[in-house]
């Protein structure tokens, strides 16, 4: 989402944008943490509190928006991206973010999300996907594995879950990234990218709620974990990771993205990250190398490609309508049909 | 043909005050295309009239079956007049199915015009007749003409060069030439519209150019009939007039509304019969600032809509049944955040899929209590197709005024139906524009929810505005701050101002007229577009040496406070409604009075004649 | 401490007839788990009483504020109650916050026990007290009891091994055992419970159970306290009995009436509060054949349902308030296929997000109206948490036999709150099952909408029988064949049909019973959970001298028969209800009674002296 | 979908399945050579008419259950998967068929198609994608091309639209196909993988809407195009086409699905189809390479993998909480807790 808003002239600080509520998320969730990156990257971003809006629907992570001190929308389940997209159309100067959960997101609000994506309406989306449904106490939800024993599915949940990347590709988002909770640095600049990007941005947020599913990001996210489990990926480059970058990503002779030893295929051989491509192939296939948190995981921007925005292409139908017509004339419109007089 | 010979004819035409048309063929034969085309050069001629389309829910229905047949009937007088007319004077029927489905409408004595060539074998089967009706006496009671208008047109249109298969489909035109003569009507504004239309393809221009005419001669010069028919331009109020129908009136309505409230339309919606059509009137406008999203379905224009008003425009959706359902929880939020939104419902026959073509009254219920919790909002309801336009600036006066969701009814008979209408001066137009906030409004701090202590109305304060950040939700919040809250006493109280804020609409609002008689002891109560057939009864009662009252509500919700006191003043009082009895039920509830219902759930507006039998058998009763 | 030391105590209990006590904290100290031991214990001791439970919408609101406060209420008696009790005659206030939130509720003498430990400074700005409530005054009205639990805790669970900050939270416990010394509660199966469900982790288990121990002895020991209390058991009418809370009374009714019905349950649902406990109990009890579904949204829920009942399973989808304005589009749809499904409408506050935790009864209407088009339904509601068994096998019956769709109106209150169950046996339960079809019934077709010529129902013919295939769908069709058609009478047919169908149940349900005194001159007419308050005024009232009678509907649509009929024996009609009067709405416009309402909209039940009160105005004025 | 009824002792024809209902598609639909497909694709199935149920939304395509001699749904706009799940978990001895349209399934009933895709119910789902709102005369759709003019869009439409087989797989389908109007043989023998699939099929069918977007699929299916236009898919072979199967599709260095002259790389180079791998990688390679029906369009069967159905989950765990627990028994049930008795 673009910096379109203007500048302050006077430097901004976390606090300007913090709002008086007090903040309640059980003590522990990784909500917190999400929430203290936004705060202390908005100022960095050079535009005034009252050129945002949060819009969230309904969740632990859509109680968001109270504690920004920004214009905001605590909407109803699933449909923030569904107001995002009436407000970004009103109003293009304004910097629109949809906060959502797993649930709120990828269950009740699926069909709104994949639409946003692909009308490419310029949002900032931040999926916190905490695998669980936290606000109503714990029922398995579609980012939830095989299995989960929940409380709605105390034999264990039978519903294969979405890989919500996999998805937003499906749905021609044009720019998709997924960081964690455990990184502030990491969530921070994948949201600027996010907000940078012209059009709708997606952002999956590994985060862990403490209280019903504690612990589902720990096999990839302990500190020990970090380096042999997640795949930086960057822009141009070929894409290694592990302790000391002697794993990698190639393709096989299938054209599947495969993990390799970088010892074993060469350096050359690896898959060079391409944020820009114009086929989400790519993007998809590094998707794929994880379902879920408990194998190497790719974490970063996936896509970034450019694409008019729905509200850009809005408004230059409306300014060439006007310059084809002429501003709107409520009398010439009455009597454009056959008009005739009693007297 | 030129100008000259079109408006003349050889015969003198007789006068009539009134006269009501059906054309009937099947859905492919282009009967409403060409009721239309009868209609405007009516409207402009200087009639008064009124028009019922009637059409299969199947884009098309089987060809030549009763399912598939589609009609258009139009009411044209020299008088002001208040329904598409009881009983067609004359029925064009196309083919066997044509007949068949409208010819229990007619009284003994209609005309018919029947077009021969279709009544072979095969199509009478699908129509299901076992014999001719033209032959075996089934048409007796009716003066019927028989023309060969297939033929007829194909002879006609052989020199326009189209394939006989492509010709055949010019037959409407014959029809309406044939009509046009008959009823003396200028001819020049449709061969210009003909000739336009069909600007792009020649042939098909030159062959529906060649019917027409050719329907007209053959008015003229057929021994069948005796002469034309005529019916004088109507003595309508003064004033400059147009012709409207409901949904297009609709869409001008908002559009001035918008602009006499300063707020650019933001219209999001998702595609239904019989509301489509205001989505793709106003995706015309986009010069007028008007911004329109043909959403995912209609939750998510409800959202967008709900944005929109967020965001400073004034957020508009419209839909019919179905879509309402599923609206209610997002009309829920917009009612809790206290932002102006229109909701538009086009009223169809339900339930469920129901009769998407048809019209009904049936969702007022609905509206008044199809959300959870304590939800009130106003409701307003368009009464004929033009007041769609006054209905529609009131809907959105309210909105704005009130910070609140607005239900606007219309029914699908509004929607389609066309009447001429006089249009207001726009400069006439009633500013209802309110500023946004731009002030801290409470000891240096904003408050969302700190009310206008005359309206009740929260402060409108839009993003980008510095200093007035301020977060609202669906949770309950505190009066004033707008923060999240969960207390017991609060609670009630924001449950008391929400309701409070609707009632007083009622003080904002005329009383509702009667249209009454010293002594009439019976009255009639309708709402939406049950007016005409409803004046009409009322004229046809007193026409008959009788008293009766009758009042039409256009708000109702909260209702005019002058109500009670005018229920009180009749010993009884009728509802006739498209439905089972649902303002009756409001109505009770509210004064106790015993309202009677008068009930009709047809898909199909009431006829004046049912109206009048049951007031004169109230009164006589 | 051994279960003999345990039920006995060294000073002579006191005897109380009744007794409300309620525990205070904040959410993360456990008030809503000792509350539920507190109540089960009491229930097999053979008290009768009710309980209120009471937290806020947020998982852990901030420690330590006003909004963080979770509560449990319980009145516990030797005689039967009908309610959880106006006010508490012993509070139980784990910190200042739970101690401000609470206070306003207590009489002038009621006992409050308070944890000294919590009143530190930054306790009490976090409540907001300036000064300390304990010291200043502010409790002189009250018998105060400072106890340091906290410390105590620490001190009684330090051989657990647990850490300070985990040993803290057993304080609760103590809470408890000081709680089951004041009013002679037997300790053995607390003491069994804490054992088994702590049993994975010993010291967890430990540290509870000394916690519970020190506040046992700390009552024995102390002086603070001359004696404790005792309250008999209660003298209930003969049976067997068990505690149960009215989400799990009616997850029981369904799989009770599932069977009785010969029908396999296919329950879908999506999560919302109040109602995911039916999920979450239903979900457990795969071995009876349940198959319950978490669908990706409520229309999904609603879709699979009607489904499952297609297919010949009973469909049953549950919600709250906003996921019922969802599915009103697929509910709409069921009525007009014409099969069984249960909806069952766990109400909270509304609307929008509102109070999701709070009870209210404010979806009546909705669950009248909330469809567009003339679309009725039967309505049953339950009025204590154990007849929501009673309430779910009557929606069942009615649905399965009626062919038509069932909402069941609960609410928050009835959903958590708990009562002593006397439970059916269950050889008696009626049966209530529908054969399918299984043959042509109709000159050797199958007519899929040929009725019933008693209940109206069509017939239900499941996918897999041979000849039987048919189509149905949401487009209005002919009545008997079940073709979509188009016919206006037709449509008149079917929607007077619908409506007649559920009519028809009226003769199907007992008469609505009147709890009359002769002379009585005002009648209390309730539904749904406001049964305890109103019982228990009208108790009150005629306590007082005064004559009072009392209906209370089950059913809501249709009305007993008789209904019009007792209404009309009283001079005054008081419908409390907590909503703006929906009920009272209802029965003016059918009746034509003047109605009047007493409402509560506060996210909470009626307390008996508040109709109390309004009854004596209605007699005496 | 599988064939899980009796078979039928009796020779089944066409007649079995064609309901007494009169067509109700405009002259010239594309609807008609879907019907006739499935009406003729029948009785091969050995299946009776009463083990079927066809379950619909609404749209011009939608009526489609009225025409077959099965069980039948006319349900809601959008809501079909629903239904369809609760059929098929309440009788796995049934076979459903879902018949949708690209507004039914893609813009309202988006979320459950995903859904029902991602769960893996046993459901054999018939897309018509005419890239129009037939029923409601003609607005875009979620398929339609940019810029298109209808009544709704009148200056163009500005809505990307989605690639239904892309969106499919990254919904976690495991069965993913496209067909056409214009090939019954095709059509039926796509339909027939379809049927034989365990677990939700999705099928999507390019078709024709005389009346409102006549042509759309013009410039790949008019009789002179297909063999340059259509790409048929085949498991285990390499995937050329074109009228003397000059034309291949490769994977290029970057590892994205290309179109290639066999002559200029090679047989060898050419990609070898495999529905069964488990990696979806490789069918959205392939989806990708035509998002509107402009360019060459491989047809066929992109994926079909193996996985659990929903609804065989939801009975083995009926049968093991039974064996576990023994058949529910009421009064056990209810006397679980504390129970005492007043006399
Ligand atoms: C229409 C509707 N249905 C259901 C709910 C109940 N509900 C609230 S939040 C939620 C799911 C929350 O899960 P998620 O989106 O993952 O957010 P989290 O709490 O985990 O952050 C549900 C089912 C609701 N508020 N509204
Ligand atoms: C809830 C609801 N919203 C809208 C409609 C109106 N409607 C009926 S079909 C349809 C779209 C049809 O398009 P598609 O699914 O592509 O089917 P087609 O007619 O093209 O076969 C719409 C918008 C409806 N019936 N119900
Ligand atoms: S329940 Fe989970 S997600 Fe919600 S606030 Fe608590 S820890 Fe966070
Ligand atoms: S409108 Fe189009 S899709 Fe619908 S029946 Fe006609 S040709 Fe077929
Ligand atoms: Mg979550
Ligand atoms: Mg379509």
């Amino acid at each position: 989402m673009a910096d379109n808003g203007a500048g302050s002239a006077v430097t901004l600080t976390r606090k300007d944008f913090s709002s008086d509520q007090e903040v309640r998320w059980c003590p522990g969730c990784g909500d917190y943490s999400v929430l203290t990156a936004v705060q202390l990257l908005m100022p960095e971003l050079g535009i005034p509190p009252e050129n945002f809006v949060f819009v969230s629907g309904i969740g632990c992570s859509s109680r968001f928006p109270y504690y920004m001190n920004t214009y905001g929308i605590h909407s109803i389940h699933g449909r923030a991206p569904s107001l995002a997209t009436g407000i970004a159309i009103a109003r293009p100067d304004l910097n629109v973010w949809v906060i959502t959960g797993d649930g709120d997101a990828l269950s009740i609000g699926g069909n709104h999300l994949i639409h946003a994506l692909r009308r490419n309406v310029n949002m900032t989306i931040l999926l916190f996907n905490n695998q669980i449904y936290g606000l109503t106490k714990g029922q398995y939800s579609p980012t939830s594995e095989l299995g989960k024993v929940t409380k709605s599915s105390p034999f264990g949940s039978l519903d294969y879950p979405f890989n919500p990347v996999s998805l937003a590709l499906g749905a021609e988002a044009s720019f998709v990234a997924r960081t964690h909770d455990m990184d502030r640095k990491h969530m921070q600049a994948v949201f600027k990218r996010a907000h940078e990007h012209q059009g709708s941005a997606f952002v999956e947020i590994y985060q862990n709620c403490n209280v019903f599913n504690d612990g589902a990001f720990e096999q990839i996210l302990s500190k020990e974990a970090r380096p042999r489990m997640l795949i930086e990926l960057h822009h141009g480059e070929p894409i290694r990771f592990g302790a000391d970058h002697e794993l990698g990503v190639a393709l096989n002779e299938k054209g599947e993205a495969t993990i390799v030893n970088v010892a074993d295929v060469g350096e050359d051989k690896l898959l060079v990250h391409d944020e820009h491509r114009d086929d989400p192939t790519l993007a998809f296939a590094l998707s794929r190398l994880a379902d879920q948190p408990t194998v190497p995981t790719p974490v970063g921007v996936f896509r970034d490609v450019h694409r008019p925005t729905y509200e850009g292409e809005v408004q230059r139908q409306l300014v060439a309508a006007q310059e084809r017509q002429g501003p709107g004339d409520l009398k010439e419109l009455i009597g454009a049909a056959p008009v005739w007089e009693v007297s | 043909m030129t100008a000259e010979t079109t408006t003349t004819s050889s015969r003198r035409p007789e006068a009539l005050d009134r006269v009501v048309i059906r054309f009937a063929g099947d859905s492919g034969d282009g009967m409403q295309l060409v009721g239309d085309r009868f209609t405007d050069v009516s409207a402009t001629f200087g009639n008064d009239l009124a028009t019922l389309p009637n059409y299969p829910a199947e884009i098309r229905a089987p060809a030549g079956t009763i399912a598939g047949v589609s009609s258009f009937q139009v009411h044209i007088a020299d008088f002001d007049i208040l329904t598409p007319g009881d009983v067609p004077n004359l029925l064009v029927a196309m083919n066997p199915a044509a007949l068949k489905a409208n010819l229990h409408d007619l009284s003994p004595g209609s005309s018919i015009i029947v077009n021969t060539d279709a009544f072979e074998a095969r199509n009478l089967e699908k129509a299901g007749y076992a014999a001719n009706p033209i032959e075996d006496g089934t048409l007796a009671a009716f003066r019927v003409y028989t023309v060969p208008m297939t033929s007829m047109t194909l002879e006609a249109a052989k020199e326009s060069g189209a394939k006989p298969r492509d010709a055949e489909r010019s037959k409407n035109f014959f029809a309406l030439g044939l009509i046009a003569w008959m009823y003396t009507r200028p001819v020049a504004p449709i061969v210009e519209w003909i000739q336009e239309r069909f600007a792009k393809n020649d042939m098909v221009r030159n062959a529906n150019l060649a019917a027409f005419k050719a329907g007209y001669h053959f008015g003229e010069t057929a021994e069948l009939f005796d002469h034309p028919y005529e019916v004088q331009a109507a003595q309508l109020p003064p004033g400059k007039y147009r012709n409207i129908s409901g949904n297009v009136a609709l869409a001008y309505g908002l559009i001035a509304a918008a602009q006499q409230a300063k707020l650019p339309v933001l219209y999001a919606s998702y595609p239904i019969t019989p509301a489509s059509d205001i989505l793709h009137e106003l995706s015309k406008h986009k010069n007028f600032g008007v911004r329109t999203i043909q959403a995912e379905d209609e939750i998510a224009a409800a959202g967008i809509a709900i944005g929109g008003s967020f965001a400073g425009h004034l957020g508009v959706t419209a839909t019919s049944g179905p879509g309402v359902d599923l609206k209610s929880e997002a009309i829920g939020l917009a009612l809790s955040l206290e932002l102006p939104l229109v909701l538009v419902d086009v009223q169809r026959g339900g339930p469920s899929t129901g009769l998407p073509t048809k019209t009904e009254q049936a969702d007022l219920l609905l509206a008044m209590y199809g959300r959870h919790g304590e939800a009130p909002l106003p409701i307003v309801a368009a009464s004929t197709p033009s007041t769609c336009f006054d209905a529609a600036f009131e809907a959105v006066r309210i909105a704005v005024k009130y910070r609140t969701p607005v239900i606007l009814l219309t029914d699908g008979y509004l929607a389609n139906g066309a009447e001429p209408w006089r249009f207001p001066e726009i400069d006439a137009l009633a500013d209802i524009s309110t500023p946004f906030a731009t002030e801290l409004n409470h000891e240096g701090e904003f408050w969302p929810y700190l009310r206008d202590p005359e309206t009740l109305a929260r402060p409108w304060a839009i993003p980008g505005t510095p200093k007035l950040m301020h977060r609202v939700g669906g949770l309950e919040k505190q009066d004033g701050t707008g923060n999240v809250n969960y207390d017991p006493d609060n609670h009630e109280l924001m449950v008391k101002l929400r309701a409070a804020k609707v009632a007083r609409v009622a003080a904002d609002i005329p009383p509702v007229e009667v249209d009454d008689e010293v002594g009439a002891t019976v009255l009639v109560l309708g709402w939406g577009s049950t007016w005409g057939p409803i004046k009409a009864a009322v004229r046809r009662v007193r026409g008959g040496g009788r008293k009766v009252a009758h009042a039409h509500l256009t708000h109702l919700n909260p209702f005019p406070s002058n109500l009670g006191e005018v229920l009180a003043r009749y010993d009884k009082v009728l509802v006739p409604e498209m439905n089972l009895g649902q303002l009756s039920r409001l109505v009770r509830a509210e004064y106790l009075v015993d309202a009677q219902t008068l009930s009709k759930v047809q898909g199909l507006p009431f006829r004046a004649a049912e109206i009048e039998a049951k007031i004169v058998e109230m009164i006589d009763g």
